[in-house]
């Protein structure tokens, strides 16, 4: 949750902008100033959530660098529809380089950094989730490990939607995938599996981890400046809906992620040095088939051959995240929150 | 630096990639009509003052608000605020306090002396306005504003109509009343009063007038046979409250019987009460949920001690005793008799049953229509009569202050048009923002600020007003509680949720445009846009 | 100043003169020594300002000299075998985008079966990877040659390996003349990338390039390496100048002017041979040897110089290609194209199976003869191999092979002994 | 040239030995090489170090298979490994030990090679006297400068000292001073023996 203090302003902090706000309280999204690090004549599906993640959060760290940011890319989506020859989206010093190697080459850039003593000058390393939780996990890890100064952003949309939507180890469970498909007594991705790289970047008592996701652009913004405060490893793990991959509206990205922490499947926290410091709160509760049903990847858990069991299972997921993170804290004390 | 070719490209070229043209919908930016807006008899733009009046801007908060009603102090406290019935922000908590909010710009206003624009350039146009009440002071308003001269004619020794004869000073405070009129006065209009006018063609023809405006209200309560010892007090609520506005109150005892389940029937059983009644009952043929009385009132009755005989009429009154007949409700929800009867004693009894209008002065035109009581008009309110237009209380309507007022504008139009030899021409209703149009997720939450109300005790013994108004603090919050339906308010979203940076931000208060070079027609900016002010509609292919 | 000194420490202490920024490495033998000594001149604070980054994997290693060198770092790594097939992703992707990163490859084989000796299979299996490709013959040169790897690399912004047999040249202490710092400043500028990662000039280094432009991005990569070929012997004639040593260049030759039989080898092998060749010359048989110094780009038209006189060409690699042949004797075979020369093939030395003189001269003498077969594997035991195979057609279910052949080697030592 | 075999086991020295001995012949203005037999021995393995010397430069890369002499550290391998496998007709034998040929079982050695460059010596012992340790290629590196005279003491000592800094060098190299008169010693006494 934003620690940022709005007057009650109708949408309060909730939106883009505020125009009762002072500029520095805005978000940086609500300024035409903003860089665009990510500019218009991309490539995305309509309505790409990790196209609007990308930007959020880089121009965030635009301006909490003062502009003096790098920024490493995986291999997939973003890369692809952003810098295919002769036409490039980005409008920072941006590197691709492989799939499985993201977190290593900024590291390298932050090693280069350092020895030319170009403390001001941060680096942003960014994946998907397979470039961060699958290929580029042993690379993640090491940079984690040694504490080298990069911020690394994985955009999560749960899976590889590059190459045509297959399952990754942050696919959750019972969604279709070309890999996990609806067939078989236990249709779409199994339960049981998967990798949860929050935790596991917490495990290594790194600076800074937090999850967002693209439906609360205070809360993304906040956490990029925060992480940015640090020195040392940093991850941000953002939710990122993908229309294609999920089968659901171009116009649902947002609702969907909005969705997704309302239900407890993803839960939003910060933590630092491996301890939770502040979980967001469920605003509006809602059960987890809102939002499963949007989405055609959960298409066979409904209607006349549907498969209640599997729902409350998914259910029972994201009552476990609510337990976990006491996402749903008594009322007044929300209230006193939002009095804040 | 020479670069590589190819594999390292400058920065920003995509914007040659022109992906507008993977659209089928494109989004558009709309304005669509505020429930409240909707709602309001009036014709307020309540959404477009309320936004000035969240940044602070109450002057010109207030300007937007009496560009269609010149008496927001007033209708701030009588008015039954149909907009907030009618508000969707009630499905987010409670609805927007409007009526509040419009008071409290009213009171500030006349705290301020804020005045009227100039009146208009002179037209030559002289138009007679017949009763001072809601209707006729805002014709008279906006016929001035539209530069025609306006002689104010009532047959009262004070201008208000019933404004001042009808609602108690408890509820509207004589000081505001003044000011406000005195407003619409101070910009040049003849008023003559203690003046009846027997015949308009007469009155129209001598005074070479344009065009009459109608608005002489209801002022005859009506009468029902009910038999009654000589001794015993009856007396109308009309005429009642109408005497207690005078200063002139009649004695009705401690014990004071109202019959009638209408506001009129609340006001007088209040004013009773505040006149040293110690029993004021009223007495209503159906249950409370039948009360056409609005609820705010009936609570605040109670709330001093009124009380309520409910599924009873009133079968005689003998000599300070006064037979009730029970009634129940059949099917249909009507009252039906139950022959049982039982007594109550009583000093005097008020009859709040209605009012009636005094159509004498069209007796010598046959043109004008006059069916049940009331003038039939056109929906610019001009009789049969060319030129002859009528509201108000006289014309068919709820009976309430702020329908009057809204007649007042639409006939001061119809006048304008009239006199000038045009038709007029409403402009195209936008289409109602419903509350399925908005995303109220970003809606911080807020519960409705309640205004605060005088202490009981002092409700039973004076007409000290009864409701508070707002602080500025809380005047300002309940502002921004709006969710502005239908209207962009410039909370950025758009601009800030388009995944292609395809929505151009054009500065405060120039709101959005879109860059179809680069919209991919995605629809999350209408899916995100708080207040449903954008649409998507298909690309022609 | 001359020394005596382990190979790796030889490189080691070159590598520090040459100022790299970004030193990131992951151990592997033979390549330990060299990326420890560097460790320890980093933590010493003798090399600086340099970081040293201890990764977790090859893969690492070679992705964050990447992100280094884009940046604007001299960035130096090593590795060997196993190590470079695990970053070879890395190693294509360096090259592709043209960074001027230098490597040690401290050659070595790669299994299955597992096996940590020398040969060149490692260096091949990146043959195509667009990094320049250089051969050391001896310690000294290997050391000379990372001096003129950081030259070349940086000039032509492409990335450059130096290739030395692991443990032959690595481990072996041996008077190497190491250069002063001066003279390496003189002759190594300061890195001035040809593209950077730069707020103030940002730029998307890595497009996605489709087909309208991927051959061309290829070629220009060609043209590059073309470059090099001209350039490679310019930077070894003014090292040259500078030390007096006659390291690198595109090929050694050594008594080939009047040679009818020239024996063609990368890398320290070359020893071996010259002594063979020698021996063989007194005994009046006219042999040269010709010693490949830059394998890719490879020097065609000066290999076909070299062996324009030679009747009989014998290529001798510590590699080749399964179901194949001979990598570099293809390469040389592109260069006697034409020609009448007979072309040999010897395969030798292959997971550290040492290389005997004795074996050379008698290979040497066969192929005179005209006894030897076109693809020979030098000093391999035919008898081995022979049992194994009739084992194979004998049983289905026969296990590896590889262990097979140990057990049956064991059990004829046995048997003789 | 002058080729050297040097046996040993994993932690004993064997590598060190031949670098240092390759080191003293540099020091001297000749030419050198030391190699190990590269493997992933350890501790305790049984291990083989290389080292030519030459007036001139030494190309080759084979390992060593026709050793001049050939030094062995630790005594247990004598009957695992053929240490005296391509020993050149005159080579030397050098072995840690204070025991005799006869006591080794190693009496035929004296058929196959010329008796007077066959030499133990009590390397360990005196690393354990001078050094505190049981490492004894430094005691070796004397005898080996006694034995062979490829290398002068003095050429021996500067290696030794420029590897180990201090005392360590210091002792180590009174071990290998003690080892060179222990061993010229043994000399002088067999050939006032083969005189008489």
């Amino acid at each position: 949750m934003s620690e940022q203090r709005v007057h009650f302003y109708q949408v309060g902090s909730f939106a883009v902008g505020n125009r009762l706000l002072s500029a520095d309280d805005r978000t940086v999204q609500s300024s035409p100033h903003r860089t665009n690090s990510i500019d218009s004549g991309h490539r995305a599906c309509q309505g790409c959530g990790e196209a609007l993640g990308a930007r959020y959060a880089l121009d965030a760290a635009m301006r909490a660098t003062n502009g003096q940011l790098l920024a490493v890319n995986a291999t997939g989506c973003l890369e692809v529809f952003s810098t295919p020859y002769p036409e490039t989206s980005w409008r920072i010093p941006w590197l691709h380089s492989l799939f499985g190697n993201a977190p290593a080459v900024a590291t390298g850039v932050a090693a280069a950094m350092r020895v030319k003593g170009r403390s001001d000058v941060r680096v942003v390393g960014q994946a998907g989730d397979g470039g961060t939780v699958d290929i580029g996990f042993g690379t993640l890890s090491g940079m984690f490990e040694r504490n080298d100064d990069v911020l690394f952003i994985c955009y999560d949309n749960e899976g590889y939607m590059n190459t045509g939507v297959q399952r990754s180890a942050a696919t959750p469970p019972a969604a279709r995938t070309a890999t996990t498909d609806v067939v078989g007594a236990e249709p779409g991705n199994v339960f049981g599996q998967g990798k949860d790289l929050p935790r596991i970047a917490m495990a290594h008592d790194i600076p800074y981890v937090a999850t967002a996701t693209v439906a609360d652009l205070h809360d993304l913004e906040q956490k990029v400046e925060r992480a940015m405060s640090f020195r040392g490893a940093r991850y941000l793990h953002v939710f990122v809906p993908c229309p294609l991959g999920w089968g659901s509206a171009s116009n649902e990205t947002i609702h969907l992620a909005r969705l997704a922490k309302e239900t407890g499947l993803f839960p939003v926290f910060e933590a630092e040095y491996g301890v939770v410091t502040n979980v967001s709160p469920i605003r509006r509760p809602a059960p987890v088939e809102e939002y499963l049903k949007l989405q055609r990847r959960y298409a066979h858990l409904f209607g006349p051959k549907g498969r209640p069991d599997i729902v409350a299972r998914l259910q029972g997921i994201a009552d476990a995240n609510i337990a976990r993170y006491g996402l749903l804290p008594e009322r007044d004390e929300l209230d006193s929150r939002e009095d804040d | 630096m020479e670069r590589p070719f190819a594999i390292t490209l400058d920065v920003g070229t995509s914007r040659a990639n022109h992906t507008g043209s993977w659209r089928v919908e494109r989004p558009v930016y709309v304005d669509r009509l505020p429930p409240c807006n909707n709602a309001c008899p009036a014709g307020e733009n309540i959404q477009g003052w309320l936004y000035e009046a969240e940044s602070g801007g109450y002057e010109a908060a207030w300007r937007k608000l009496v560009e269609n009603n010149p008496l927001p102090a007033i209708m701030g406290r009588v008015c039954f605020h149909p907009c907030e019935s009618a508000c969707n922000r009630a499905e987010v908590d409670e609805a927007v306090g409007i009526n509040a909010v419009e008071r409290f710009l009213g009171d500030t206003a006349i705290e301020h002396g804020w005045s009227f624009p100039e009146p208009g350039a002179d037209t030559g146009k002289r138009i007679l306005v017949v009763g001072a009440g809601p209707a006729g002071l805002s014709a008279t308003y906006h016929l001035r504003l539209m530069g025609h001269q306006v002689r104010l004619v009532d047959a009262s020794a004070k201008l208000g109509g019933m404004l001042r004869y009808g609602i108690p000073a408890y509820r509207l405070p004589r000081a505001i009343l003044d000011a406000e009129i005195a407003r619409i006065i101070d910009m040049g209009v003849e008023v003559v009063l203690n003046h009846t006018v027997h015949d308009i063609d007469v009155e129209r023809r001598e005074g070479e007038f344009d065009a009459v405006f109608l608005a002489v209200g209801a002022q005859l309560g009506k009468r029902v046979n009910i038999p009654a010892g000589d001794s015993s007090k009856v007396i109308d609520a009309v005429s009642f409250l109408h005497q207690v506005a005078d200063e002139d109150p009649p004695m009705l005892g401690r014990r004071v019987v109202v019959y009638g389940g209408g506001d009129t029937a609340l006001d007088a059983a209040r004013t009773a009460r505040r006149l040293g009644a110690t029993d004021a009952v009223i007495v209503y043929r159906r249950n409370r949920d039948k009360m056409p009385a609005h609820a705010e009132e009936v609570e605040q009755a109670l709330g001093e001690g009124v009380t309520v005989r409910w599924l009873s009429t009133v079968d005689r009154f003998e000599s300070e005793r006064l037979v009730l007949e029970k009634m129940r409700l059949n099917a249909d929800g009507f009252p039906e008799a139950t022959g049982e009867y039982e007594e109550l004693d009583a000093d005097s009894l008020v009859l709040a049953l209605g009012q009636d209008t005094d159509l004498s002065l069209l007796e010598g035109n046959a043109n004008v229509e006059v069916n049940d009581g009331v003038v039939q008009v056109t929906p610019t309110m001009m009789t049969n009569e060319g030129g002859v237009f009528a509201g108000g209380d006289a014309a068919p309507s709820d009976r309430t202050a702020t329908v009057a007022v809204g007649h007042g504008k639409r006939a001061a139009r119809g006048i304008d048009a009239y006199v000038r030899g045009e038709e007029f021409a409403s402009g195209d209703r936008h289409e109602l923002a419903t509350a399925d149009r908005l995303n109220t997720w970003y809606y911080a939450d807020a519960p409705r600020t309640e205004r605060p109300e005088l202490e009981r005790i002092r409700r039973q013994t004076n007409f000290e007003e009864v409701i508070g108004g707002l602080t500025e603090e809380n005047a300002l919050f309940e502002a921004r509680r709006c969710l502005s339906c239908g209207n962009c308010f410039e909370c950025d979203n758009c601009f800030g949720v388009c995944p292609d940076n395809a929505v151009v931000k054009l500065g405060a208060g120039h709101r959005y445009e879109f860059n179809y070079d680069f919209c991919k027609g995605c629809g999350i900016c209408v899916r995100e846009c708080p207040c449903g002010a954008i649409e998507m509609v298909p690309e022609r292919i | 100043m001359l020394r005596q000194l382990e190979g790796s420490k030889a490189i080691a202490e070159t590598v520090a003169l040459c100022r790299p920024e970004v030193v990131c490495a992951y151990p592997i033998s033979p390549q330990t020594h060299i990326i420890e000594a560097i460790g320890v001149k980093v933590k010493e604070g003798s090399l600086a300002p340099c970081e040293y980054i201890n990764v977790e994997s090859e893969f690492a290693a070679m992705s964050v000299s990447i992100g280094a060198s884009a940046a604007g770092a001299r960035a130096y790594t090593a590795t060997a075998s196993q190590g470079l097939l695990f970053m070879i992703e890395a190693v294509y992707n360096a090259a592709g985008l043209g960074l001027p990163i230098v490597m040690t490859l401290a050659n070595r084989a790669i299994g299955a079966p597992i096996n940590i000796w020398n040969d060149h299979s490692d260096a091949m299996a990146v043959r195509d990877s667009g990094w320049i490709q250089l051969f050391a013959e001896t310690n000294q040169e290997a050391a000379d040659l990372h001096v003129q790897a950081f030259r070349l690399a940086e000039e032509l912004s492409v990335p450059v390996m130096v290739c030395m047999d692991g443990f032959i040249l690595t481990h072996a202490v041996e008077g190497v003349d190491l250069m002063d710092q001066a003279t390496v400043d003189r002759f190594l500028p300061t890195y001035e990338p040809r593209q950077v990662l730069d707020p103030d000039d940002p730029v998307s280094i890595g497009a996605m390039v489709g087909p309208e432009a991927f051959e061309e991005v290829r070629y220009l990569a060609h043209l590059r390496q073309l470059d090099a070929l001209d350039y490679i012997p310019v930077i070894a004639e003014e090292f040259a100048a500078l030390t007096g040593r006659a390291s690198g260049g595109l090929i050694h030759p050594y008594r080939t002017e009047d040679a009818d039989t020239v024996v063609v080898a990368l890398g320290s092998v070359l020893g071996t041979i010259k002594d063979a060749v020698d021996r063989l010359r007194d005994g009046g048989q006219r042999v040269g040897v010709l010693g490949i110094a830059s394998f890719r780009p490879f020097p065609i038209a000066a290999v076909r110089d070299a062996l324009a006189r030679a009747h009989r060409v014998i290529v001798v690699e510590k590699a080749f290609s399964l179901g194949m042949g001979g990598v570099l004797a293809t390469d040389v075979s592109m260069a006697t194209l034409g020609s009448s020369a007979v072309l040999n093939t010897v395969v030798a030395g292959l997971g550290g199976r040492p290389i005997a003189q004795h074996s050379i001269e008698t290979m040497i003498e066969q192929a005179i003869r005209g006894e030897l077969a076109d693809l020979t594997f030098l000093d391999l035991d035919e008898g081995v191999i022979a049992r194994e195979r009739a084992r194979m057609a004998r049983t289905r279910r026969s296990g590896p092979f590889a262990e097979n052949v140990l057990r049956d080697i064991s059990q004829t030592r046995e048997d003789r002994s | 040239m002058f080729q050297v075999r040097i046996h040993g086991r994993g932690g004993q020295g064997v590598v060190t030995a031949a670098e240092l001995l390759s080191v003293a012949a540099f020091n001297e203005g000749r030419h050198a090489q030391a190699f190990p037999s590269f493997g992933s021995e350890r501790t305790g393995a049984p291990v083989v170090s290389y080292c030519r010397l030459d007036d001139r430069e030494i190309r080759t890369r084979e390992p060593v298979m026709a050793p001049d002499a050939v030094i062995v550290q630790d005594v247990t391998l004598i009957h695992q490994v053929d240490l005296f496998g391509g020993l050149v007709e005159g080579g030397y034998v050098l072995i840690n030990t204070s025991r005799t040929f006869e006591e080794l079982g190693l009496d035929d050695l004296g058929d196959r090679f010329q008796s007077e460059r066959l030499m133990t010596c009590p390397a360990t012992e005196l690393a354990i006297e001078h050094v505190g340790r049981a490492l004894p290629n430094a005691a070796l590196l004397g005898a080996f400068a006694a034995l062979t005279r490829q290398v002068p003491l003095d050429a021996i000592g500067v290696a030794i000292r420029d590897r180990f800094h201090g005392a360590v060098g210091e002792r180590n190299f009174a071990a290998a001073t003690a080892a060179f008169d222990h061993v010229t010693r043994e000399m002088e006494a067999a050939t006032r023996a083969s005189t008489t």
